[in-house]
Order: C-alpha cells, then sequence, then structure tokens
C-alpha cells in the first residue's frame, strides 16, 4: 500500500526471524515500599521483629517469540501476568531477568537515551479509553506528542500526519483541536491508535484494547485494527481475557496461568486441539452465544493461588482435574480420582463433618483405596470423622481438618511429578505447521 | 396465557430529568416473568435494562422517576397510577404502599445480585453478619437460627469453610466469593423472584461458569424465578428460559431462547448477532453495527433503531413501531418492534430504502456529538465506512 | 468525563451540553463558567474581590501617599465629609507628640482616645492611642492578605517541589523526603512557627511568614505527593513514556498540569489557614509588631481594654472571619467547579 | 492479636519520627542566629569571661552533636533538662501543666465530636434543604474564626456582660475541694470546673466542630450513594437503619484520620485559648519560655507537645484499624 503514511519502509534487521524474542522473562514485585516495608512482627519467635520482604511473582520465566506481521494473542484471566508481561517486554517495567531481543538487539541491556528511542518501534495501545488520554491536551497535541519525542517532522508535518492518522482510524480530521471528554469510548481507542501509529511502528502491544467497549463498538474497533494492520505492516501483541476476541484475531495463541506460559499454538491448533487441562477448561467455560450447544462449563475448582507464594512445578496443578498420580503408590482404576476429588474436598472443607462410614461412602463408593494411599487416606479420614467425640470445640475441630489437608497434600498432592518439576514439552500439531508448545506433564 | 405470571410489568416509562432535558431511560416496557423461569433483558449500555430492574424493586434514585406503568407481581399492584381530580399523576389506592413495599416485597419476594461484588459489601461488617441482618429482617428468624441459616447458605454457594469465613470481612474474599455471597444472601432471603444485575459481568470465565453452574443447580433446587440483566449473548444462550432484547429504552424483540437465536426478527438482535466474535468458530470478518446508540435523551424519529439499521427504509423514520407478535413458537408468541413485519402493515416493502444508510450515518457523529438529527457543524465522516463492516444489504 | 452512556444506565444524570460546553470542559474559560454557576464560588470570588481591592489599595496607597498624608486619609469615611484639616507632612519618628492626624495608621496619637463607639469622624471609634480604628482594620486587610498569599506561596513552591519528586520517583527518595515531612508534621504548627520566629528570626512579620511557609511546606508536599501518584497510575502517563517521551516532559506536560487543580483549590484554603495562625501568631505578640495595623496584634492591645472598650476586641475578629471567609468560600466553590462528581 | 501487632507495628514506625523532632527542636534552639547565651543574656551586660562561665556550666562549649546525644540521653531516661530561667529541672516544670491542656483538648474534642457528627448526619440527609444551608454556613463561620477571638467574645458576652461564666482559670476536678478557696465538697467542684471549663473548651472545640461537621457531611453524603446503601435498600433495610448503620459506620472512618491530624492544630489553638483564660497549661508555660529565652524549656515544651500529638494519631491509627478491618487484615488478592 502506497498511502505514504508509512515512514521508514526499509527494515534493517533481518525479516527471516522473529521480530521479538523473549528468554526467560521475569518480573517480580516487592510487595511494600516504605521504610518500615516488609517488617514482619511475631511475637511467638525470638527476636519478634523479622525482616522478609515478600515477592509477587508476576512473570515467571516466560520465553516465546514474535514473528513480523503476526497477530501473538495473550490470553489468561486477570492476575495471570499478561499485561506486566506487555509492560515488561516495552521495558514500562524492568524485567528482574530475562532478555528481550527486538529486532536483535536486547532491550534489558538498553538503558535511558537509547531505550527511549527504540520506542520510535514499539508501541503500545491501553485498555482503558478513560485514562490512557490526557484530558487537558488536544487530539491533536496527543497524537502528535510521541512524533515530537522522537523529531520526527516539522509542525506542519507532524500536523498533517496526525490528521491523516485520524482519518485512516475512522475519525474526522477536523476533531484534531478537540479535547478527548468530547468522544466516546470507541472513539478514544481510535485516538490511542492514532498516537500508537503516529511514528509508524513496528511491534504494537494493545493491552486489552477492547474489552471497555460495548459488543457493537468492540467489533468496529476490530475491524479498524485488521486493516491498520496490513496497512503499516504491524505485528501486534494482542492481551485479552476474552477468548472470542483472541480467536477472531491472533495467528498464533499463547496461554498464561499464574505466570507462566501454559500453551502455545496456532490458533486453530490450539482451539481446536488444546492440550493443556487449563486451556480446555478455559474453553468449556466461555459461554457460547448458541443456545442449542450444550457443553459442560465451570469444570474448574476453587480459585487461583496467591501469587506471592505460587504452588511448584506445574502452577495449575492446585486446581487441575488431571492431576497426575504420584508414583509412589499404587493405585487401581479411578481410586486416584476418587482420592484426588476426597484430597479437595477436604482441604476446601466443602462438607460437614460426617462420620467415617459416611466420608467411605460419599468419597469412595465405600471402597476406599488399599495399600499405603490406603492407609494415608485413612488417617485422615479418621483425623476429620465425628464419630469419636460428639462435641469437639470449634477450635479442635478446625486443627483436625487442617492436620487431615497437610497429611494429604503432603503425602499425594506434592509427590506427584506435577508438583516437583515444571513441566514442558513440545509437541506435535494435528493443524497447520507450527509448533505446539504445552505446559502439562500429561505428555511425558 | 394460561396463568396469571409471577410478575407483569406493563407500559413501564422511566425518566430522568436533568438540566439537560428529560432522558427516557425505559420507556415502555412490557413484559411478564412466570413461575420457575429465568427471563434475560439483553441490551448494551445505555438501553436502559438496569434503570428497568431497579425500577421494579421501585429503587430508583432522584432525578430518576416512573412516570407511567403498571407492575403487577402476584396479583397484587406494587406500582401503578391514576390521574387524579387535579389532572396530576399519583398512586393508585390499590398500589402498595412505600412501607408494604419494603417490608413486603424487597428482599423476601424480590431479591437483587448487583453487578459489582466489589462494591456491594458493606466494607466494615463481617460477611456473615450482613447476611444474617438480611435473613432476620426478611424471614424474621432469630440471631442464631438466622446465623445458622447463613452459614447454610453459604456451603450452599460454595464457599469453603463457610463456618471461618462467616466472621470474615468483604476485602478478604475475591471477586467470584463476593459474588456468590451477594447469591447467597438473595437466595436465604427465599423470594419468589431475583433480579440478577449482570451479576457475571465483572469475573473473569472461569468463574463466570462456576457462577452460572451454581445458579443453575440452585435454580432446580428452588425453582426461583430470575430476571437476568446482561449484554453478554453467550450468557444469554447458556441459561435464560426466554429473552427480552432492549434498544434505547424499549424492547425490540421478545422471543423464547431458541428461537431469539434461530429465528430472529429484528434487524438489531441480527446484527448483534453477527458482530460478536465466537468462541466456538473462527470468524474472519466481523460485521459491526453501524455507529453507536443515540442518547436517551434526543431518541431518534420512528423506529429508534433506524440511523443504524441495515434494513431501514423511508416508512422506518416516520413510524414508531411497538411490539407485535409476529410469530409463534410452540404456543409460546415471538415479538418484535419492525415494521417489516407483516403483522405492521405500514407499507414498508413500498417503501424506498433509506439513502446511504450503512455510509452516511458516521460512526463519529453518533458517538461523539450524540445528536443524531439535527445537523451539526461537524458533517459525517467521510471515511466513516472504513471503521465498520463496509456497505452489506 | 465523557457524554457516556453508562451514566445514563446507573441512573446518573448523563451531561449533555452543546458544542461549545462539550469544547470547554477544561482549562480557564470551563472553571470560570463553573465557578459563575456555582452560589458558594460566586459569594466567595465577591468577598475575596473586595478584600484583594482593599488591600491592594492600602498598598498602592501606602506607597504614593506616606509621604503625602492627604491622599492616605481620602480612604475612610471621614474624609468624605470635610470636618479635619488634614495636615500634609509625616512626622519624623519619635516626633510624634504634637498635633497628629488622626487617620494615620501608624503613628500614636498624643491627644485623649475617643470613648468606646462610632462617631461619624470615627465609625469604629478609636484605639488607645487615639487612632482611627476603621483605618487600621483597612490597612491590617494589606498585613493579613499579604502574609497569607506570600507564606501560602512558599509552603506551595517548596512542598511542590518536594511532592512532585517524591511522588514521580518513589522509592527511598521518597521515604526518606515523607518520613522528613510527616516529623515536621508532628509539631504543632503555631509552637514550630513561634520556635522558629524567635529563635531564628526574632518576633517580626518577615520571619512569621517565612516560619509559616515552611511549616506548611510538608502540607502541600503531602497533598501534591498523593496528587502525583495517582496521576501516575494513570495510563496516559504510560502512554506518554512507551511513546519515548522524556522524563521531565511528562513531568512538565502531563503531571504537573493535571496535579494543579486539586492542589489551588487546596492553596485556596490553605490561605485561610494561614492567616488564622499569623493572626493567633500576633496576638501572642510574635507576628506583627507595633505600629503595624495588623488585626492580630491589634487584638492582643484590645485584650488589655476589654473591659473599657469592648468594640476594641470585636472589630479586628470580625475583619478576620470575613477575609477567611471569603477564602474558604472561593475555596469550597472551586472544589466544586472543578470536581466532576460533585453536581448540585 | 492483629490488632496488638499492627499497634507495635505502629509504635515503631513512630520511633524515626520522634527522633526527627527532637533533632528539629535541637537544631532550631542551638543553630539560630540567637544562639543560646545571648538570648539569656538579652539587654544584660557581658563580658567574654561571663559567656565562657555560662556555657560552660550549660555544656555549651561541647561540639553541637555531642550536645545532642547528651540531651537525648537525658531524654531518654525522662531529663529533660534545667530551665535556665526558673532553675529548675524542665520535667518539674512540666508535670503540673500537662493536665489542664489534656483537660482542654479532650473537653474540646468531646465538645466538637458531640455536635459534629449528628449536625453533619442531619445536613447529609437534608442535603439542599434549609438545615442543611444553615449548618453549612455556621460550619463555615467556625473554620473562619480564629480560636482566641471566640475566646474572647465569649468572655465578653457571659463573663463581663452577663456575668454568668467565669473569665479565667479552670478548677481541676483531680484535685481536692480543699484546695479551693470556697469549694465545698466534691459535688460543688465539679460544677465549678465544668462552669470554668465551658468557655474555654468551647472556644477551642469550634473550629474542630465545624472541621468534623463539614468531613461529617460529604461523607455521609457519599456513603448514601454506596452500593451497599442501595443493597439494602433493595432487602428491605429501615431508612433509619441505613443511615444509622449502614451509611454511618464507613462514613466515621474519614473523621477517625481528621481527628487525629487536627490534634496539632487543636494543641496549638490551646496556647492561645490559655492565654485568653489564663489556664495553666503548657500552652502558656510554652509562652512564658519563649519570651524569656529559656530554650532548655522551650525545647522540652516541643518535645512533649510533639510526643502528645505522635501518641494522639496512634490511638486514632488503633482506632481506625478497630474499626476498618481492611487495615490490619492485609487485602487477600
Amino acid at each position: 500500500m502506497s498511502s505514504g503514511i508509512r515512514l521508514d519502509e526499509e527494515h534493517t534487521y533481518d525479516r527471516e526471524g522473529p521480530l521479538l524474542e523473549l528468554e526467560g522473562v521475569t518480573k517480580y514485585f516487592s510487595q511494600e515500599s516504605g521504610l518500615l516495608a516488609g517488617m514482619q512482627f511475631d511475637p511467638g519467635t525470638f527476636p519478634p521483629i523479622s525482616v522478609d520482604r515478600e515477592h509477587v511473582e508476576a512473570v515467571d520465566d516466560v520465553s516465546l517469540e514474535v514473528r513480523p506481521g503476526e497477530t501473538l494473542g495473550l490470553v489468561g484471566e486477570s492476575g495471570c501476568g499478561k499485561s506486566t508481561l506487555g509492560r515488561t517486554i516495552l521495558r514500562l517495567l524492568e524485567p528482574t531477568e530475562g532478555d528481550i531481543y527486538f529486532k536483535g538487539e536486547n532491550l534489558a541491556d538498553l538503558s535511558g537515551e537509547e531505550l527511549r528511542r527504540t520506542r520510535s518501534d514499539m508501541q503500545m495501545i491501553f485498555q482503558d479509553p478513560q485514562s490512557s488520554l490526557d484530558p487537558r491536551m488536544k487530539v491533536g497535541q496527543i497524537i502528535e506528542e510521541p512524533m515530537r519525542a522522537h523529531g520526527l517532522l516539522d509542525d506542519e508535518g507532524r500536523e498533517a500526519r496526525a490528521k491523516d492518522l485520524l482519518e485512516k482510524v475512522g475519525l474526522d480530521p477536523r476533531h484534531y483541536n478537540r479535547h478527548p471528554h468530547a468522544f466516546s469510548g470507541g472513539q478514544r481507542q481510535r485516538i490511542n491508535l492514532a498516537r500508537a501509529l503516529s511514528v509508524d511502528p513496528d511491534f504494537v502491544v494493545c493491552d486489552e484494547p477492547v474489552s471497555a467497549l460495548d459488543v457493537s463498538i468492540q467489533a468496529q474497533v476490530l475491524n479498524t485494527m485488521d486493516e491498520l494492520q496490513d496497512e503499516f505492516g504491524l505485528t501486534y501483541l494482542f492481551i485479552a481475557h476474552d477468548l472470542s476476541v483472541i480467536r477472531h484475531i491472533s495467528d498464533r495463541v499463547a496461554v498464561m496461568y499464574l505466570g507462566h506460559i501454559v500453551e502455545l499454538a496456532e490458533k486453530e491448533e490450539l482451539f481446536e486441539n488444546p492440550q493443556h487441562p487449563y486451556t480446555r477448561a478455559l474453553l468449556e467455560s466461555i459461554p457460547v452465544p448458541d443456545p442449542r450447544e450444550d457443553g459442560a462449563r465451570g469444570v474448574l475448582e476453587g480459585e487461583v493461588p496467591s501469587p506471592v507464594d505460587p504452588p511448584s512445578g506445574c502452577r495449575f496443578r492446585t486446581r487441575c482435574p488431571r492431576l497426575i498420580a504420584p508414583d509412589a503408590y499404587d493405585w487401581a482404576d479411578g481410586e486416584w480420582a476418587q482420592t484426588r476429588a476426597f484430597m479437595r474436598a477436604i482441604k476446601r472443607r466443602s462438607f460437614e463433618s460426617m462420620s467415617a462410614a459416611e466420608m467411605r461412602r460419599e468419597f469412595f463408593d465405600g471402597r476406599p483405596p488399599g495399600g499405603e494411599a490406603g492407609s494415608v487416606v485413612e488417617e485422615a479420614i479418621d483425623l476429620v470423622a465425628n464419630d469419636g467425640e460428639t462435641d469437639r470445640e470449634a477450635d479442635d475441630e478446625a486443627d483436625c481438618w487442617e492436620a487431615a489437608t497437610d497429611l494429604l497434600l503432603d503425602s499425594f498432592a506434592e509427590q506427584s511429578v506435577c508438583a516437583r518439576e515444571r513441566p514442558a514439552y513440545e509437541l506435535e500439531p494435528e493443524r497447520g505447521d507450527g509448533t505446539h508448545f504445552s505446559a502439562c506433564h500429561l505428555h511425558r | 396465557m394460561s396463568s396469571e405470571p409471577l410478575l407483569r410489568v406493563e407500559n413501564l416509562k422511566t425518566q430522568f430529568f436533568t438540566e439537560a432535558g428529560t432522558v427516557r431511560a425505559v420507556d415502555g416496557l412490557s413484559f411478564e416473568v412466570r413461575e420457575g423461569e429465568i427471563v434475560g433483558l439483553v441490551g448494551e449500555s445505555g438501553a436502559g435494562k438496569s434503570v428497568a430492574s431497579m425500577s421494579i424493586m421501585g429503587l430508583v434514585e432522584a432525578p430518576g422517576e416512573i412516570v407511567a406503568g403498571e407492575i403487577t407481581y402476584k396479583g397484587e399492584t406494587i406500582f401503578g397510577l391514576e390521574e387524579g381530580p387535579d389532572g396530576e399523576l399519583r398512586k393508585r389506592d390499590d398500589a402498595l404502599s412505600d412501607e408494604e413495599i419494603r417490608t413486603r416485597i424487597r428482599g423476601n419476594e424480590i431479591a437483587v445480585i448487583f453487578q459489582d461484588p466489589m462494591e456491594s459489601l458493606n466494607p466494615v461488617f463481617t460477611v456473615g453478619g450482613q447476611l444474617r441482618e438480611f435473613i432476620e429482617l426478611n424471614r424474621g428468624l432469630g440471631e442464631d437460627e438466622a446465623k445458622a441459616a447463613a452459614i447454610d447458605m453459604l456451603r450452599e454457594v460454595g464457599i469453603p469453610d463457610p463456618e471461618e469465613r462467616y466472621e470474615e470481612y468483604p476485602h478478604q474474599f475475591s471477586g467470584g466469593m463476593r459474588q456468590r455471597v451477594l447469591i447467597a444472601m438473595a437466595l436465604a432471603c427465599e423470594p419468589s423472584l431475583i433480579i440478577a444485575d449482570e451479576p457475571t459481568t465483572a469475573l473473569d470465565v472461569t468463574v463466570e461458569g462456576q457462577i452460572l453452574d451454581l445458579v443453575d443447580d440452585l435454580q432446580a433446587k428452588y425453582g426461583t424465578s430470575f430476571i437476568w440483566v446482561t449484554h453478554d449473548l453467550g450468557v444469554v444462550a447458556e441459561i435464560c428460559d426466554r429473552v427480552n432484547v432492549m434498544y434505547l429504552g424499549e424492547i425490540v424483540e421478545q422471543a423464547p431462547v431458541d428461537e431469539l437465536f434461530y429465528d430472529t426478527k429484528h434487524p438489531y438482535t441480527n446484527a448483534l448477532l453477527d458482530s460478536i466474535p465466537r468462541p466456538d468458530r473462527t470468524v474472519t470478518e466481523l460485521e459491526a453495527i453501524e455507529g453507536v446508540m443515540p442518547e436517551a435523551i434526543t431518541p431518534p424519529s420512528g423506529c429508534r433503531f433506524h440511523p443504524r439499521c441495515p434494513d431501514a427504509r423511508e416508512v422506518c423514520k416516520r413510524v414508531h413501531p411497538e411490539a407485535k407478535v409476529v410469530d409463534d413458537a410452540g404456543g409460546e408468541p415471538h415479538r418484535a418492534a419492525c415494521v417489516q413485519h407483516d403483522a405492521f402493515d405500514v407499507g414498508y416493502d413500498e417503501s424506498p430504502p433509506l439513502e446511504g444508510v450503512a455510509g452516511g450515518v458516521s460512526t463519529v457523529r453518533d458517538e461523539g456529538s450524540g445528536d443524531s438529527g439535527a445537523d451539526s457543524e461537524l458533517a459525517a465522516n467521510p471515511t466513516g465506512d472504513d471503521s465498520g463492516g463496509g456497505s452489506r444489504e | 468525563m465523557a457524554v457516556s452512556e453508562s451514566q445514563l444506565e446507573s441512573g446518573r444524570e448523563p451531561a449533555t451540553e452543546d458544542e461549545e460546553e462539550v469544547e470547554a470542559r477544561v482549562g480557564w474559560r470551563y472553571t470560570v463558567a463553573r465557578i459563575k454557576r456555582d452560589t458558594t464560588a460566586r459569594w466567595g470570588l465577591y468577598v475575596v474581590t473586595i478584600v484583594l481591592f482593599v488591600a491592594i489599595y492600602a498598598v498602592v496607597d501606602s506607597n504614593l501617599s506616606l509621604l503625602t498624608f492627604g491622599l492616605l486619609s481620602d480612604f475612610t469615611f471621614a474624609r468624605l465629609l470635610p470636618i479635619f484639616d488634614h495636615p500634609t507632612h509625616i512626622p519624623p519618628p519619635g516626633e510624634g507628640t504634637q498635633h497628629m492626624p488622626p487617620y494615620f495608621p501608624l503613628a500614636e496619637q498624643a491627644w485623649n482616645p475617643l470613648p468606646a463607639g462610632g462617631t461619624l469622624e470615627h465609625p469604629l471609634g478609636t484605639d488607645h492611642t487615639g487612632r482611627d480604628y476603621f483605618t487600621r482594620i483597612v490597612y491590617g486587610t494589606q498585613v493579613s492578605v499579604f502574609v497569607g498569599l506570600v507564606s501560602t506561596f512558599i509552603g506551595l513552591a517548596g512542598g511542590t517541589v518536594i511532592g512532585a519528586v517524591a511522588g514521580y520517583y518513589g522509592g527511598r527518595a521518597d521515604d526518606i523526603l515523607m518520613r522528613a515531612v510527616e516529623t515536621v508534621y508532628s509539631i504543632p504548627p503555631l509552637i514550630l512557627i513561634i520556635v522558629f520566629t524567635v529563635f531564628v528570626g526574632g518576633a517580626n512579620i518577615w520571619y512569621a511568614v517565612l516560619g509559616v511557609g515552611i511549616t506548611f511546606i510538608p502540607v502541600f508536599a503531602r497533598i501534591i505527593r498523593s496528587r502525583v501518584l495517582s496521576i501516575r497510575e494513570m495510563d496516559y502517563i504510560e502512554a506518554a513514556r512507551a511513546a519515548g517521551v522524556k522524563d521531565r516532559h511528562i513531568i512538565m506536560r502531563h503531571v504537573v498540569p493535571n496535579s494543579f487543580a486539586p492542589v489551588l483549590v487546596y492553596a485556596t484554603l490553605q490561605i485561610g489557614v494561614t492567616i488564622l495562625i499569623v493572626a493567633g501568631l500576633s496576638f501572642l505578640g510574635y507576628g506583627a509588631q507595633p505600629p503595624t495595623p495588623d488585626w492580630g496584634q491589634m487584638l492582643n492591645i484590645a485584650h488589655g481594654y476589654m473591659h473599657s472598650n469592648v468594640w476594641l476586641s470585636i472589630w479586628p475578629g470580625i475583619a478576620i472571619m470575613i477575609t477567611i471567609m471569603g477564602f474558604n468560600l472561593f475555596g469550597d466553590g472551586l472544589q466544586d467547579a472543578l470536581d466532576p462528581r460533585i453536581d448540585d | 492479636m492483629k490488632l496488638l501487632k499492627y499497634t507495635i507495628y505502629r509504635l515503631l514506625q513512630a520511633i524515626p519520627v520522634l527522633i526527627g523532632i527532637s533533632v528539629i527542636t535541637f537544631l532550631l534552639a542551638n543553630l539560630g542566629p540567637g544562639d543560646p547565651v545571648s538570648l539569656m543574656l538579652q539587654g544584660q551586660e557581658h563580658s567574654e569571661e561571663l559567656v565562657r562561665t555560662i556555657e560552660r556550666r550549660y555544656g555549651l562549649d561541647r561540639p553541637l552533636h555531642e550536645r545532642y546525644l547528651t540531651y537525648m540521653g537525658g531524654l531518654l531516661q525522662g531529663d529533660f533538662g534545667q530551665s535556665i530561667h526558673h532553675q529548675r529541672p524542665v520535667a518539674d516544670l512540666m508535670i503540673n501543666r500537662v493536665g489542664p491542656t489534656l483537660l482542654l483538648v479532650l473537653s474540646a474534642y468531646a465538645f466538637a465530636l458531640a455536635t459534629a457528627i449528628p449536625l453533619g448526619i442531619i445536613a447529609a440527609n437534608r442535603r439542599n434543604e434549609p438545615t442543611d444551608h444553615v449548618s453549612r454556613i455556621a460550619a463555615l463561620v467556625g473554620v473562619s474564626t480564629p480560636s482566641f477571638w471566640i475566646g474572647i467574645v465569649l468572655i465578653l458576652i457571659f463573663a463581663v456582660t452577663l456575668g454568668w461564666l467565669p473569665s479565667s482559670g479552670l478548677i481541676y476536678p483531680w484535685r481536692p475541694p480543699s484546695a479551693y478557696r470556697g469549694i465545698d465538697g466534691h459535688l460543688e467542684l465539679y460544677y465549678e470546673s465544668v462552669r470554668h471549663l465551658l468557655l474555654p473548651m468551647i472556644a477551642l472545640g469550634t473550629l474542630q466542630m465545624a472541621t468534623i461537621m463539614r468531613v461529617e457531611r460529604t461523607q455521609m453524603i457519599e456513603s448514601l450513594q454506596g452500593e451497599y446503601v442501595k443493597l439494602a435498600r433493595a432487602y428491605g433495610v429501615p431508612e433509619r437503619t441505613i443511615l444509622r448503620k449502614h451509611a454511618f459506620n464507613v462514613a466515621q472512618l474519614p473523621i477517625i484520620t481528621i481527628v487525629g491530624l487536627n490534634l496539632s492544630t487543636a494543641i496549638g489553638g490551646a496556647v492561645l485559648v490559655e492565654t485568653v483564660f489564663n489556664i495553666n497549661g503548657m500552652g502558656r508555660l510554652f509562652v512564658n519560655a519563649i519570651s524569656t529565652n529559656d530554650y532548655q524549656l522551650v525545647m522540652g515544651i516541643t518535645m512533649m507537645l510533639g510526643f502528645l500529638f505522635v501518641i494522639g494519631v496512634i490511638i486514632t491509627d488503633i482506632s481506625y484499624a478497630y474499626v476498618d478491618p481492611r487495615v490490619t487484615y492485609g487485602e487477600r488478592e
């Protein structure tokens, strides 16, 4: 397309290789700041005061690559670290560890002015149409600001380009002198687009750009983004929580859970042949706008654990419906599934106390597992069963449940390969010719 | 209709009297809810669905006011207006008084679940205390009984370790857990009808799935009726029995859920369905709806959807269609407010198509200034159509 | 805030206005328009304008006419009624023992003070030395307004620098600065100001102003810091960083302009607090020194005549009250005018 | 348990602040152009030798940091040094003066809270009605009027003109009745102490009352618009309960903070009110110390008042934590 809207047609980097490559990118946040932050006071120990800074492991050892011209979708639930990853890539946040190669140059090594200059090649679009535009600036100034920062064009040239861009994103160039508050959410996202494109970047991180918009507006903005990608030769990293939007816009999709990439594959492959239990759960959970479709839903139990103290090994294992049986025990058919369900019920204390016999019936159809595993299960049942004592104090009762939980988790959950090793497997894709990465030990 | 419905709303009109003019947030709404069914109220933001649900509870806050309509619940009039001798509108004599609505209807007959689980619970009281207060009030139980009922209900809605969590404060609960607490509140008062105002919008998709499952189970168990307010057609398809689609304060289509999706009768519903990306299949090109919903303060003439409607004709600008029965789906009426249908007979077929509906009414003009009719200084954007689905039939 | 449908959805009134108004939702013109509409702000503005006018008049007047006493006394009502013949020269200090003009606000009079109450010549009577009380009250405006504006400015300037640095950069710098601010904040301001004034300077209005200004730096630093912190979280700051805009441009173009409005409101209210404190300081004898016509200092003197002339203690207090009320009204109004959330 | 942890945490946090206060006070008193000796000898003829002697006597010839450490060492043992003017330990001078000041400040707060909170709630509930307007104007006048002038006016009206109440001094209820001439029995002692306290209490409390009322009103208005209030309405909770329980409890949180932070204004105000009413509290002691250039005493009093303020803030912080569960239990997400 020769619209003259491109500022640099030539590319100095190798177009064959990836545009962006992440190697072991990690971002931890320390939880508090302040002179006395992290100070813990515990009268039970000596000395009673200790300094212990807790870290939120927002992104942990993420490696991936983004190819020129593609849209990589990054999907996950709130708190999974997807936005943090997006910002760390642009070095709006300092990576705790890892390398970020953009056009072959390691961004993690750049400092100050060098880094600032690379920003003309990478831009970002934000989620919140309200707060992403300075309310005191006019639309024209907003769009010109990045160009001004990089000394592109002269005043007249910038104005002309800003008006051009307004038109490109579907706004009236005559709105050049308006303030952002005069625009609706969808229009503000268009202004955001125009600002990002003003320096003619190669790579744009889109952080939930349409999730604040109404469905009908969403479609308009998505279509515009599509068109602009072709015209400007853009590469998108598209961050979203909405799988439908991701399916529409992406070429390849990465799924994140609690700071880890759990699955990465080409779009069709990922949606039609998901290999990670979390991806499957996610896909099954989305309500489909079709009343005749009645698939399973809500298959995930419990809640996302705290990123301050994430589970070892596979971070999804605490909720995984397919947690692998620990090898240390011998399991007959179905025994492990029953034990797993029993373990989680105890942990979540999701039933009222009952007698040992009732528990065996409820969770094991009256036939608890035998062998070593069986004796652990029996021990746990004894701990929580209310046969013996009739009137236990509430505190005692809580202690018993806790003891049973610890026993079961230590004996089973922590023994599973899922808890001991961090999974990472390359699979043969069923569709397309790309690679299929799945972080699940089921593919051992 | 075979039997008296649980709730009947007729010609409900709620308006907000602002400096800038009268906002007709809900403008002539009629629908009903029967025993044990989930009725969807669907629309984009600004459609008036939340105002409608608040109107049913009599909880419209100033400067808003219900100016017309009748709401009947279990045969009793909970809202009704009549013209007094002086020509002023006043409350009908047979309607329940405010005090009666408060003590007899709110909570114990009709309960609500709000959209924002983070803000809806009082931060300085324990979750259990708040739950217990509502139970005591609406079921007349003593303190201990109410507490036992509250803990049972917390367990019922899937909150782990309910005895301990009873004593905890809202900020110690995650969003999904708080939403469960709100659901527990609604159910614990044993109402016959629950109004759920976007209850899963603020939640993650897996949590939403859990909540929908929960509602399904509990609804089967208690037989409670629901009015489910949402903008998400996926959720509608999953749990609703019958659906009302709202646009700019009016119901444009009313049908059982299957008919709505497979035998769509209104262009707005149709366009909405076409514009959403699908999780179950790849859609290469989204067909966006042109423009945005105009302000309810200056609704377009005739059919309110006509400036954005791909099927709009000259007549649509003039005739304002009320929803009429256009089809019958196994005894269930299928209503739509579109003059395309034979039931209207206003000469749609002969009417010439509107000039440049798809491209002429620009996104910019509608979105920005909010005035869709009068000529504003800002003319239509010549490139407006490259923002949407292009020109289509 | 945009004209958004969601406002309507939540039952709040949507702000729909015509094109011009939409255009002017930020900036001075818009603020002025809001102030015009807000009754509180309007009244505050009236009072502040009158007070400022009186103060400026007194400045201009004393500059021009301290040596030409005739003009000076023009201001009083008495001058309107040509009863007295005013001499046109000012006696050198220490010589004020002869026949002295009654309206000169500084020199003490040798003649017997008039009894309490007003006369046509002296609407508010005269003080213990026979000086016209009204003239002194009027000139007191100048001192109060000067003190209020200058010390607030000192606090604002110092607080802006500290608060902006602490807020924008955060981390260790923030910790140390804020701990220092907290410390200064912990000593009751009146106490700190007195200690500062007396031990560092010596009882003197200039040191009082400086002391008040410095003491209020922490207050401003705190509010500016919290404002900067909330603005720093805004996506448009991150957008500017992502666009490669330099830090100092971000601070100058985005952070400062957007922090300004609430700080301005706060400063306006702070002027009142400052006047209040300096009045207390002068009342104790550590602020303005005689013969400067300062309200607090006048109350100090009047305290000794409480039983003989009640009104001497009344008028300066009323003057203080009206002045501070003016700034408070204006500040309140400004707050409403600048805060989009409050709409009544 | 959590509350205890929090309390200790807050006390630890106060240590650097207290050290900071001592540094500031010490520097102001020792670094100013008016050095202690010449301040002491102000107006007197003095020889070099006299200066030396005095310096040696008070240890002023040693380097600044040493003097500071000595001073701090004394402080830790409750020794505030020796008053130059009174020739007595500073601590002794202060010990009798803290009581009246505390009595004055606390009663002023009691008065302010007891009047401001109901008025603020009424104003919020009748928003934009005449009641609201009147109370808003009253509050505006309250925040705009100097406390010492209110004291003067109160004296003029109630003591000078009407003669109902005494115009100066306090009667301390903790002393035996025999300490005062003409007072028989405890009942009369309490009666008299209330009569004496009334005017200074109102003079000092008006500013606090007006401030608290304004905050209470805005907070109640905001709280009444909260989603949780909407929810309570939807569940049929009577409007009165909503006002008194649901909206009220949330609205009180900022009030607690305001009360703590305003303590410094109140302590400053006490200096003025004590002067107007001739009350022998810390404030008058301070004014005397200043006018006699008694820098040791000034330092002692400043430390003491700063300390009182810090303690006050800690108490309010802890009560805040008690009322608002979000402070002690960290956010779970």
